[in-house]
């Protein structure tokens, strides 16, 4: 314990001692954080919002002219029954026209002409959250459409499966491109820690000399490892943060943009977490893998 | 203390720095290492201290055989040596006070026991008042101390000095051997590698004669003239 | 120009005396330009992407039952004559209602028991690039409006003005990541260069104690800077287009995905020099910068 | 050569390192700086060396004044001089080869000028063996002759050493003397800084004693018997 308590204040000795070194390391590390966790909130902003836009997706139930009010409330009974069904509204001929004529006000004109309303009465469902899937709205789709009185089923089929390789594209590259900044975070940090300790493998050497034991010479290295990945992780997330709170009220205040429509939210704490533990555990790996070649000396 | 026997090294094929070594010294001896730049003195030292490992041939030191024992052992033997580098080695950007405790750290002495000895120390070469002083800007003989200082400073059983008078001038040169007299008066082996003929005549000691890596003679000095004992590539005591 | 010679010599031989901080140097060079370029490529694609986007923006101008065939070719020439227009098609009544069936399919019986056609005729007016923005639009569209004949006029106003929301938002934002991973790199590159210059102060010192001036000291390692930058830059380029190659052609073996949907293509020739320009001025800035604490020395 | 009127040279305010020093050295000349450890020889040829400014004084070397011309000739006045640092200052992971010929690469001399020289001058330090192994690996001795040899090697005409024999063995520094000796024979004006008394024996020079940072007397040796010839903080010649 009182070995411990040594090591921790080596370890902020060092950080001191070779001030100017270990502010380029932070600074580095900082950055390389920052782009890491800047990557990772547009990502989770945009996939929230195209998330968003899934929960859009209805199933419409077109139903035949000639269901009674009794038949149309059994076809809402069947289909409740569902499990896919959250919410089911209905909308009836009349409710359906006049919601034409409002989308359509070009033809209000040449609908008034019309003695029989052509619009069928239908019935909008809002499916659970597990059963939005392309594929699985095709099925359900399916079994809806063979419920007597019900006349078609439309889903945007086109559109979801659209969306569908959207988000698989997205994904992907952003797998992808998050993969890439995250090696080259670990790869920077790492071999900048490398970088420094070549500036001191004087002081390794001397310490082998006088008997120090390789456990002894890692121990504070190891901790000045993770207290630059840890403040580095910190720096980042602050800038990070401060850019983040200017950024959305300079969207609050911009008369552009609708608050609903891009409302970003910072990243959630495990993710801070993650991106501390990433700074931590490379600045960690990174004295340890770079301290063996200095080590070996004897 | 230390028993060499038949050791050679061999840095490049072409010139062996040492061939055929075999040496015995006793604890408590004080023994001078002579010969001129090239000899092998340095390597030799390097080798007792376990810094650089024989091509052939066996070395124990404190009755421990470097050829058998763990890597890790090295260190908690080093802590009962101290060694005057001839190119000190010092950090040269941490303070004389640190540069001196740093042998008295890495075997977790506490602080105040250290500050304790390093003083003495310091007191003892005369660098009292450098004490915050950072050895980039010290002169050379002030870095030399400094060197002497950190070596004995933990009170070895085996003191190892690789010309540790080369930086010094006459008047502090005799303080030196003085001191490392006290020293081995307490019953510390010492081991001085030095090619400075003038050193020899401090008190009677052992010199082994070291030329082309091989053991010219050894001689026992200070006795008023120079009187061989053993012959060359010896078996000495 | 043999001292030239003499310097280019120098520069390469402490690059390969140097040989693993020198890898290093490079390798973190590379990555950080790699993240750079990544981003710029990501950021073309999608901005190409919703541009592509922004040229399937029409006006509809859906004309007035009562309009004779002249009538209406006169309103086609009337439009024609707008230096916004860039396309104009004519969509009859007979058109608009067979595209209106095979839009709805389910309301294809209703629509067969009209006796009249209710769905008028209409233009569709592809727009000049300069005149696609949100409030050239506006404007053109209330001048066509004005024209006798004309009974409304379409442009998908909010899709319209979202659409400019998002690209200003999508613009700002990756103006903003772009800036920090643009700074990041050029403080990582500048700041490896110094970290490596600390392993080589005595050199520098040496060099000035035998005479050197100053600017004999410095060009050797501008030049090095300078070949540290294109080679980081020749790397990261390398790996960019070998994993772009690899990823369209994933995209074009997928089946998911159409071709024509995501087309992506690799950063153009001069975003390829923008992009080694940047290693090689940092990379020279960096030796710049950091040399001249090591040149006070006397 | 030399002119030094009053110069003062304080580290810190506490200690100075020089005061009041008056010095002439005049073209041609072999003069010794002698004193003990901390007495400021090497301060004094730091001086005059330009790498070091003195706090009070003027300083006149080959007829520039270095409180007054501008940084950017140090280098050119530099390339004039040779010094042999007392802690060598050799580029470790360079070949012997290479850190002599820095001093002439710095010139612009053409590459087969520079090995032909650099060959000439290794041979006459006794390390042509060496020519391609690095310092790091060199023994004290062998590196203090690289340190030498590169200080010679532009003929310079103004050569400052160090504490030069201070890792040399008798035979050697007798051969480097023999060296300096005919150097300065062609015209260099040589100054070398010393604590060791054996060196001034060489041959008749002019000798500077300091202590503590003043002048205590200037001596001529070397014809049997030294015999003081100017006084202690004194204009010489
Ligand atoms: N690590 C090494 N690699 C190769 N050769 C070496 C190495 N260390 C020493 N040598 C060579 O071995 C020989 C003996 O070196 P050593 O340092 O033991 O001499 P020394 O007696 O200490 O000389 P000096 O009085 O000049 O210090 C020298 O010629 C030296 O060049
Ligand atoms: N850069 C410096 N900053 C502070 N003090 C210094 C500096 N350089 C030298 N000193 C001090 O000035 C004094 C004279 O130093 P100098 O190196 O000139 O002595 P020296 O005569 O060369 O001694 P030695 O024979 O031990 O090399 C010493 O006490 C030293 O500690
Ligand atoms: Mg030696
Ligand atoms: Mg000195």
């Amino acid at each position: 314990m009182k070995r411990f308590y040594y090591f921790i204040n080596k370890a902020f000795q060092n950080l001191r001692h070779f001030f100017l070194i270990n502010l380029i390391t932070v600074g580095i590390i900082s950055l390389s954080l920052l782009v890491l966790s800047t990557f990772f909130m547009v990502f989770l902003n945009l996939q929230t919002y195209l998330n968003k836009l899934r929960d859009q997706i209805q199933v419409s139930v077109y139903l035949a002219d000639g269901n009674t009010p009794e038949d149309i409330s059994l076809i809402q009974k069947k289909i409740n029954s569902f499990p896919q069904v959250k919410k089911l509204s209905l909308i009836t001929k009349e409710e359906a026209l006049s919601f034409f004529k409002d989308s359509f006000p070009g033809q209000r004109k040449a609908l008034e002409n019309l003695k029989d309303n052509p619009l069928p009465a239908s019935l909008d469902i809002q499916l659970q959250d597990e059963y939005r899937g392309s594929e699985k709205v095709k099925i359900f789709a399916r079994q809806i459409k063979n419920i007597p009185g019900v006349e078609d089923v439309e889903y945007g089929q086109t559109w979801i499966e659209g969306y569908a390789n959207f988000l698989k594209f997205m994904r992907s590259a952003a797998l992808a491109v998050g993969v890439v900044i995250l090696l080259a975070t670990i790869f920077i940090i790492s071999n900048t820690i490398k970088l420094t300790l070549f500036a001191r493998k004087d002081e390794i050497e001397i310490m082998k000399l006088v008997g120090a034991t390789n456990f002894f010479i890692r121990v504070p290295f190891f901790i000045e490892g993770i207290l630059q990945g840890l403040l580095g992780a910190f720096f980042a997330l602050m800038v990070l943060f401060f850019s983040y709170q200017l950024f959305s009220n300079w969207i609050g205040q911009s008369s552009y943009f609708s608050l609903k429509f891009f409302k970003i939210f910072f990243l959630p704490f495990h993710h801070l977490l993650l991106i501390t533990a990433v700074g931590m555990i490379t600045g960690l790996l990174g004295s340890f893998f770079s301290l063996g070649r200095y080590l070996k000396y004897e | 203390m230390i028993q060499m026997l038949h050791v050679y090294k061999n840095y490049s094929p072409k010139y062996p720095a040492l061939s055929d070594i075999s040496l015995n010294i006793e604890k408590g001896e004080f023994v001078f290492i002579f010969g001129p730049s090239g000899a092998g003195k340095t390597t030799l030292l390097k080798l007792i201290f376990g810094a650089e490992h024989p091509s052939k041939g066996q070395i124990i030191v404190n009755g421990m055989n470097f050829g058998r024992f763990k890597k890790s052992t090295l260190p908690l033997l080093r802590r009962k040596m101290g060694f005057v580098f001839q190119d000190f080695k010092l950090l040269n950007h941490r303070t004389v006070f640190d540069n001196v405790g740093l042998a008295l750290e890495v075997v977790g002495i506490k602080k105040t026991e250290i500050k304790r000895r390093v003083l003495k120390v310091l007191k003892h070469v005369g660098l009292s008042s450098r004490i915050n002083t950072v050895p980039l800007v010290l002169s050379g003989g002030e870095q030399q101390r400094v060197a002497i200082a950190r070596a004995i400073v933990n009170e070895p059983a085996l003191l190892l000095a690789d010309e540790p008078t080369g930086n010094l001038d006459a008047e502090l040169t005799k303080e030196i051997m003085k001191l490392f007299k006290i020293i081995n008066a307490w019953g510390t082996t010492i081991v001085i590698a030095t090619h400075d003929k003038n050193l020899l005549n401090f008190n009677p000691t052992k010199v082994v004669a070291l030329e082309h890596g091989k053991i010219k003679g050894v001689f026992v000095t200070g006795r008023k003239g120079a009187e061989e004992t053993a012959t060359r590539n010896g078996s000495i005591n």
